[in-house]
């Protein structure tokens, strides 16, 4: 392995990140408690630093480097931005919320900067390994982002469930590596391809390896029946941290996801298609049925990001360059779509009001215009209706299914997101239809506003004009 | 001048003129039916004289009797039946 | 239409002007345009106008021929006469409806084809209800409501029987249907006769007409059974079932008649009678026999109308309409009386009266195809006629005891409008020849013959002696007289009161089902079928809303909070997983 | 791949008339004062109205090419393109939502005392998805607007409605999206079926499988039969419209619930004749079904607007047998009847909705003698109520006659059962007005009722005269559709031809 300063300069906006993470962690020591937010900003900066530089090396592909570990391509580009994305909104909701919750320490930003790292190690590696790496970076960061309001015992509570299971589901994982390792030789996933090739399909350890791996993948994405973490961690973590997570590890998974099993693994794809078909239905049934009965709105938003992951499992079902392109623009709707649901939610968290029961938005509209519409606006294109984003999201992943004919499968997929639909449009019946209740106090800020702005222009105009995001993704797949 | 005619022929008074006037029509009517001229007889009634008179007065009395007995029995009801 | 003017434009445009139109320059309006619309039809021509191509069918709006010639001038003559009789009305809705009426007939008899037909036939149907309705009592709006339904049910099997007939002869146009007894035969044939008042579809007129306005009455009792008769005789010529039809009208009719108390009442019951004849001569086809049912229509209209006016001014000075509580009139309204007499005598067919020389062309009719029951039976009804019409209701409404009501002789133009009728009854009785010129076909009947004199005269004087002998048996008396309406009437009251309640419906359907007819039926129908949309189409959709919730209540259970059960859950999926892949071989 | 269309006005002049209201809706955000937000409304609404006009009078009656077309790259690498055209069909219904745009406008001005403003913008922006709906060429779009309505009409429901309006909202709601969602699937199984096209026009010369004409055609019928509705899909009716406020329901009668049937006859029977022809039947015997049922449940109802909507569901009963009788008379007959019943049943729910902010009760039995109060509004509703039961010179009889006409040439049986639905309509109509409008008045509300002001007068004028022309002078509307409907049964034909030669 030849070491190359090109490869360096490649691999810039990961060394950005983290070394931007390390120096915020310095700047904290020096910082007094009422500054904090100067590191929000500082953070926000280095995203945007690291964004333009994934954006300067956009379109040349370096092919494997770094021992063929890592690359650079237009695919990991897409997701890279998806990250940054997710990561900046993020950023922009919590400034204002960790005030209010009383927990406005600088290490917050620090661990998000460093799970967006690991988010764009998971999107770039070509090695199970260096997957394996980003993945646990990411976790890590994020286990202690959950508990990080350490007064609540929600929170704390949450942290452990998520840590303990987590580290099971990693253990699963890397079993299921090892077990790929000792069958073909290789955890290098072109080589990984290959070596399946020659295997031939129906080697009884492989489809075991592909089921753990599979497990330890479907952890992270929330795909039934390893989604059971998921709403308690949901409800637990303070909300940014929930819709933070909610987007990015989730695209980040799905991006090591389409990576493994339809570019190393699909030359055996008959082995798992099935396999990840029946997970899909049942993530999307579960996800979209136990969300009728929540009462609190995290959890319910878990569930509703369950059945998105089933929906996204479709793409991975569906295969092909439109299966790759769709569950890639799924990613970036869900990103702007998910963060304005949250985005709102955080507004309500004022003083010792937590505003998480579903109820509490009664009558929303009589009071807050704008807010009621934004809200509007997010939960319909999370149900999928038109112009909104979430409907062409949706339509991109049945396109790409009946194209590859599973025709059974989108009309189940569709059922499900009629039923989803639902419990989205009786949040707007309580916000429009009902008397309010109670006084309405929203924390506004300026940094919410924006971040609420920003997501709403995407669901809005990737809804009515989504030529060029598809484009941008269709163009980005890398050859599977 | 109309109201007084009408007046002197309706008059009760002259009840008894109009009798007479009236049988003495019915009489000439009986009769001129005998010397009328019988210019074509499509059925054989028609030859008989005076059988319209006979005819006539037969369906006077049946229709009066009939409607007397259907409403007796049957159709003439008090009239607030229908409310 | 370059050479002919449709008189119906004159009354259906004109109708509209009316609103705008007040005291003497609407009353001159009013006589004009029928003067104007009389000039129109005696200045046209034989031949087919207004010719137009409507949805991919020819549709004629002038269809002149002799027959349609004849109702035209007789129909616009009433119309002169019933406009100058109403003058003194101020309601301009009853004029515009009279106008709208009298438009509408005109374009039924003029019309070409079926569809125009249809259309008329509907407008009349409604503006001769608003003449009902414009009484503006609780008891005409019911009779008009009445009157409504009976017609639209006619039109719509009118309707489907002109649809049913186009399928089967892919024509439109409007002229005798050939009896094959097919569906469209009977449809349009009933349809006819629901105007026809044939019974037992006749209870709408004697039911309806007496609640009418005064004025409303005298239109009402000249069009729509006219109209009626036309189509009859233009489509139905020599259908045998007719004669019979048009032989009971007459008798049902006298009796009836001689049963009635109100005096419109009885008279509308002659019109049942006096229709009678004109479809039997109808129904015959001959020649002579469809000349005497036009002539007698002829003549009818004019004394009907006249009979009509006459009570109807009663009523309108008096305000009373029960003979029971007339009587001794003739001292304040003689003009009246006599003018009534000259239509009861002609309505009886005395020598030179109009009726006679229509009327014995009918029985003439009837006995020159040697219908010798037709003929009895028709005679019978001659005599009740002049029974009831000429000798009971004049005699208990202007002598009998004298009820010493306070009454003077009508309005002048009342009084005028008779006069003109009352002048056509004689003169047409008199010199009958101008009226069989108009005919349809060319007459060869001589009234005025000896045997025809003394035979009619001896009828009516012996009828006559029969009424006062029994004089003593007439006396009306304060009743009302059931009829086919009764069905329909008690059907209606049972659907009200069934319409209290769910509990009213079942019982109240099995008690009344016996006597009642459509209504409850179908009311009950509508029932089932809203519990069929709440209990089983939507009981469905909610069912299955309503499992998908248990079901989401259920799964939510599992979320049991504990750590180990998540692990658990993950450890036996994989295992789950693993052993169907070992089951189905991994594929 | 699109047939010589062209557009005889230079301008755009569909996507101005479509997303005007639009436009109106983005000012009305920044007004705050009600009145002036009416105004505004107002205003946009009768604009459009006034821009609808042209297109009616260039439309080339001609051709059966698509027309006025607009036709722009969207979504290039999914072959989606921005493709907006009307025909003699579906102008007429882009003419009639301009029309009842401001109408609605109108029946909301007193009746909306609060939130005025999301009302007018959810009102506009109905109307921009309503016109999109019957202008949109391509599969994506036309299904944009068609799952954008839902939107608002879920808000003007539950927002504004009775007082069971949220269980009526949700009904609409999750009935019309658990159709439209297999149309869904259905469009993108024709895109592929079709050589991977949303673009209508080409689609209609594809010939297509007969497994996905059968399949595919469900997926559309089921999605069209719930919008129309037709039974047993028709639950969902009663509700919304007893629940939603006078401007939804003259909506949802006036346009809502003609896109079912103008979307039956623009995509299933244009896309699969065979599949038409073969399912032919089963739906004729749901119309009959329908036609008959909806006047029976009518007859049982004792408030005037569910009166009124059950005969809605009688008469689209008419619509879709008209359609489905498969001759020219009949679908001519069917198109004709889907705008009278729009024009007709929209001012029939006008003047229920008039009345109700008089009297605020709408059970026929505090009803009567309306004919005494308020003369003129009693004169429109006899106008409508006459027009509804398709009296000879109002424009339903010519619908309901040429229905009946092609039904008879199609089978006597159908065709006379739908006579006694006709019947029916006398029954329930007639009675309904009597216990309205004669009789002696029995509520003290209606003693001081008002009568029709200036606005509501034009309204119903407007409408009423639609009501006579298209009764006495249906020869240019007929005209209008004529070449479409033949070019769309001789190509039914043709195709048909095709599979009696394969099969």
């Amino acid at each position: 392995m030849t070491f190359d300063i090109y490869n360096m300069v490649l691999i810039m906006p990961e060394i950005i990140v983290l070394s931007g993470a390390c120096l915020l962690i310095l700047l904290d020591l020096v910082l007094d408690q009422n500054q904090k937010h100067i590191i929000a900003y500082l953070s926000l900066f280095v995203i945007l630093i690291a964004a333009a530089g994934t954006w300067m090396f956009a379109g040349n592909n370096s092919g494997e480097i770094l021992g063929r570990m890592f690359t650079i391509d237009g695919y990991s580009t897409f997701f890279k931005m998806v990250f940054y994305l997710s990561t900046f909104l993020a950023v922009l909701l919590s400034i204002n919320y960790i005030k209010v919750e009383g927990v406005e320490r600088g290490e917050y930003y620090v661990l998000m900067l460093f799970a967006l790292s690991g988010m764009m190690i998971m999107a770039s590696g070509t090695d199970l390994l260096s997957i394996y790496v980003g993945l646990e970076l990411m976790a890590l960061s994020i286990y202690v982002l959950t508990g990080f309001i350490q007064y609540n015992g929600r929170s704390n509570e949450a942290a452990m469930k998520y840590v303990i299971l987590g580290a099971f589901s990693s253990g699963v994982l890397l079993y299921g590596i090892s077990l790929v390792y000792g069958i073909t030789g290789t955890t290098q996933l072109s080589d990984l391809s290959t070596a399946v090739k020659n295997q031939g399909s129906m080697d009884m350890a492989l489809v075991l390896a592909i089921i753990f791996l599979v497990a330890g993948f479907g952890f992270k994405v929330a795909a039934v029946p390893f989604h059971m973490w998921a709403p308690d961690v949901y409800e637990g973590a303070p909300t940014s941290i929930t819709a933070f997570m909610s987007v990015g590890p989730k695209a980040a998974s799905f991006a090591a996801i389409l990576r493994v099993f339809l570019g190393a693994l699909g030359p055996v794809s008959v082995s798992w298609v099935n396999l990840i078909a029946a997970l899909s239905i049942v993530t999307m049934a579960v996800g979209s049925i136990v969300a009728l009965s929540q009462t609190n709105i995290k959890r319910m938003l878990a569930y509703s990001s369950i059945a998105h992951a089933g929906y996204a499992l479709l793409g991975l079902v569906a295969g092909g360059p439109d299966g790759i392109a769709a569950v890639m623009l799924y990613m970036l709707i869900y990103t702007f779509m998910n963060m304005g649901i949250f985005g709102t939610i955080i507004l309500m968290r004022k003083g010792n009001f937590r505003g998480e029961n579903i109820e509490d938005y009664t009558g929303l509209s009589k009071v807050n215009k704008g807010t009621a519409l934004l809200m509007l606006i997010f939960l319909f294109s999370l149900a999928g209706i038109p112009p909104t984003a979430g409907f062409v999201g949706k339509f991109y992943i049945f396109m790409a299914l009946i194209r590859s004919g599973y025709v059974p499968l989108a009309v189940i997929a569709v059922i499900m997101s009629a039923i989803s639909a639902y419990f989205y449009i009786r949040i707007v019946m309580l916000i429009y239809m009902k008397e309010p209740t109670r006084e309405f106090d929203l924390a506004r800020s300026p940094a919410n506003s924006l971040a609420l702005a920003i997501a709403a222009a995407g669901t809005i105009l990737i809804g009515i004009l989504p030529a060029w995001f598809l484009d941008m993704a269709k163009s980005a797949i890398f050859p599977g | 001048m109309i109201k007084g005619m009408v007046n002197y022929i309706c008059c009760p008074e002259n009840a008894g003129k109009r009798k007479v006037i009236f049988y003495s029509i019915l009489v000439l009517v009986f009769a001129s039916d005998f010397i009328a001229s019988r210019h074509h007889v499509a059925f054989a009634w028609d030859a008989i004289p005076g059988w319209s008179a006979f005819y006539g007065f037969v369906s006077c009395v049946s229709i009066i009797a009939v409607f007397k007995f259907l409403g007796k029995v049957w159709l003439l009801k008090k009239e607030d039946y229908y409310d | 239409m370059t050479d002919w003017f449709h008189p119906s434009i004159l009354f259906i445009a004109g109708a509209f002007l009316i609103p705008f139109l007040k005291g003497n320059v609407r009353k001159a309006y009013l006589v004009l345009i029928p003067a104007l619309a009389m000039i129109a039809v005696f200045s046209t021509a034989e031949g087919t106008y207004g010719t137009h191509s409507f949805l991919g069918h020819e549709i004629i709006f002038g269809k002149v021929d002799k027959l349609s010639l004849v109702f035209s001038y007789v129909f616009t003559l009433m119309a002169f006469i019933g406009m100058v009789y109403s003058l003194h009305v101020e309601d301009p809705g009853q004029h515009m409806a009279a106008f709208l009426y009298v438009g509408s007939s005109l374009g039924a008899v003029f019309a070409g084809d079926y569809f125009t037909l249809f259309i008329f036939w509907e407008i009349m149907a409604f503006t001769s209800a608003y003449l009902i309705f414009a009484k503006r009592e609780r008891r005409s709006i019911e009779a008009g409501f009445r009157y409504l339904l009976v017609h639209v049910f006619g039109g719509a099997c009118l309707l489907g029987g002109i649809i049913l007939h186009y399928t089967d002869t892919g024509s439109t146009l409007f002229g005798p249907i050939e009896h094959n007894g097919s569906m469209g035969f009977y449809l349009i044939m009933i349809g006819f006769i629901v105007n026809a008042a044939v019974p037992p579809l006749h209870a709408w007129l004697p039911d309806a007409y007496p609640e009418s306005t005064v004025t409303g009455t005298v239109f009402l009792s000249i069009f729509t059974t006219k109209v009626a008769l036309y189509v009859l005789a233009r489509a139905f010529p020599g259908t045998e079932i007719l004669v019979w039809f048009g032989t009971m009208m007459a008798l049902y009719g006298v009796i009836y008649a001689t049963m009635e108390n109100d005096c419109r009442r009885l008279l509308a019951y002659h019109m049942v009678s006096q229709l009678g004849y004109m479809i039997a001569g109808v129904g015959m086809g001959t020649e002579i026999g469809l000349n005497g049912a036009i002539a007698h229509a002829f003549t009818y209209i004019i004394y009907k109308g006249l009979l009509f006016m006459a009570a109807g001014s009663v009523i309108y000075v008096t305000g009373i309409r029960k003979l029971s509580e007339m009587g001794g009139l003739y001292k304040t309204m003689p003009l009246t009386f006599i003018l009534y007499m000259i239509g009861g005598f002609s309505i009886s067919a005395f020598p030179f009266f109009s009726g006679f020389v229509s009327k014995s062309m009918v029985v003439a009719a009837a006995s020159h195809d040697h219908r010798a029951v037709v003929t009895l039976l028709l005679t019978i009804a001659s005599s009740g006629t002049f029974l009831s019409t000429t000798l009971k209701l004049p005699y208990h409404m202007f002598f009998g005891h004298d009820s010493g009501i306070k009454a003077k002789e009508p309005p002048l133009n009342m009084l005028i409008g008779m006069g003109i009728a009352a002048f056509l009854c004689i003169a047409i009785g008199v010199f009958p020849g101008p009226l069989y010129s108009v005919l349809p076909y060319p007459v060869d009947f001589e009234p005025y013959t000896g045997d025809h004199i003394t035979g009619s005269l001896g009828i009516l004087m012996f009828t006559a002696l029969g009424f006062f002998m029994l004089l003593k048996y007439l006396h009306p008396k304060n009743l009302i007289s059931l009829d086919t309406d009764w069905s329909y009437r008690m059907g209606s009251r049972v659907f009200m009161r069934i319409a209290k309640g769910p509990v009213g419906v079942y019982e109240g359907f099995i008690t009344e089902v016996s006597n009642t007819i459509a209504l409850p039926v179908i009311y009950s129908f509508a029932g089932i079928g809203l519990w069929i949309d709440r209990n089983i189409v939507d009981r469905f959709v909610n069912g299955v809303a309503n499992f998908v919730l248990t079901i989401s209540a259920s799964v939510r259970r599992i979320q049991t909070g504990f750590l180990q059960h998540y692990a658990l859950g993950m450890v036996i999926g994989i295992m789950v997983i693993i052993i169907i892949y070992s089951l189905v071989g991994g594929g | 791949m699109i047939e010589a269309v062209h557009n005889s006005l230079g301008i755009p002049i569909l996507s101005i008339v479509t997303f005007l209201p639009l436009a109106g809706a983005a000012v009305l955000l920044f007004v705050r004062n009600a009145g002036l937000v009416r105004w505004i409304a107002l205003a946009v609404t009768v604009a459009d109205f006034i821009v609808s006009i042209p297109i009616l009078l260039n439309f080339d009656r001609t051709t059966y090419h698509m027309q006025f077309v607009e036709h722009y790259q969207w979504i290039p690498s999914w072959n989606i393109t921005y493709f907006m055209g009307v025909d003699g069909i579906s102008v007429l219904f882009v003419f009639l939502s301009a029309l009842l745009g401001w109408i609605c406008v109108v029946a909301s001005w007193k009746a909306i005392e609060q939130r005025v403003k999301e009302f007018m913008i959810a009102l506009l922006v109905m109307q921009t998805a309503m016109i999109g709906v019957f202008c949109a060429l391509d599969f994506f779009l036309f299904y944009l607007f068609w799952e954008a309505m839902l939107i608002p009409m879920y808000l003007i429901i539950g927002v504004w409605g009775g007082k069971n309006r949220i269980y009526a909202a949700f009904k609409f709601f999750l009935y019309t999206l658990a159709g439209s969602i297999f149309m869904l699937i259905g469009i993108i199984v024709l895109y592929f079926a079709g050589g991977e096209t949303f673009d209508i026009i080409a689609l209609m010369h594809q010939k297509f499988s007969l497994p996905v004409q059968l399949w595919v055609f469900l997926a559309f019928f089921l999605a069209f039969a719930i919008k129309v509705p037709m039974f047993p899909f028709h639950t969902w009716l009663p509700d919304a419209h007893v629940e939603a406020p006078t401007a939804g329901s003259i909506i949802l009668a006036g346009i809502l619930l003609k896109m079912g049937t103008y979307g039956l006859l623009r995509f299933p029977m244009a896309l699969f004749p065979y599949a038409t022809s073969y399912y032919a039947i089963p739906i004729i015997v749901l119309s009959v079904i329908a036609i008959i049922y909806g006047g029976f449940l009518a007859l049982a109802q004792t408030d005037i607007k569910k009166l009124i909507a059950y005969s809605s569901i009688s008469h689209m009963g008419f619509v879709t047998l008209g359609l489905f009788v498969l001759n020219a008379t009949g679908i001519e007959g069917g198109i004709l009847q889907m705008l009278n019943h729009g024009i007709t049943t929209g001012a029939l729910f006008l003047c229920i909705g008039v009345i109700y902010e008089r009297t605020h009760t709408r059970e026929l039995a505090a009803y009567g003698g309306l004919a005494k109060a308020v003369p003129i509004y009693t004169t429109f509703l006899a106008i409508f109520v006459l027009s509804s039961l398709a009296i000879p010179g109002t424009n339903s009889f010519i619908g309901e006659l040429l229905i009946i006409t092609g039904a008879f040439g199609f089978n006597k049986v159908f065709a006379g059962l739908s006579i006694i639905g006709a019947m029916l309509g006398a029954v329930y109509l007639l009675g309904m007005y009597k216990k309205i409008a004669l009789g002696e008045i029995t509520n003290p509300h209606i003693r001081e009722a008002w009568d029709v002001d200036g606005r509501e007068i034009a309204a119903m004028a407007v409408l009423a005269l639609f009501v006579f022309w298209i009764g006495l002078n249906s020869a240019p509307f007929l005209d209008i559709m004529h070449v479409s409907v033949n070019h769309l049964i001789e190509q039914m034909n043709t195709v048909n031809g095709y599979y009696a030669t394969i099969n």
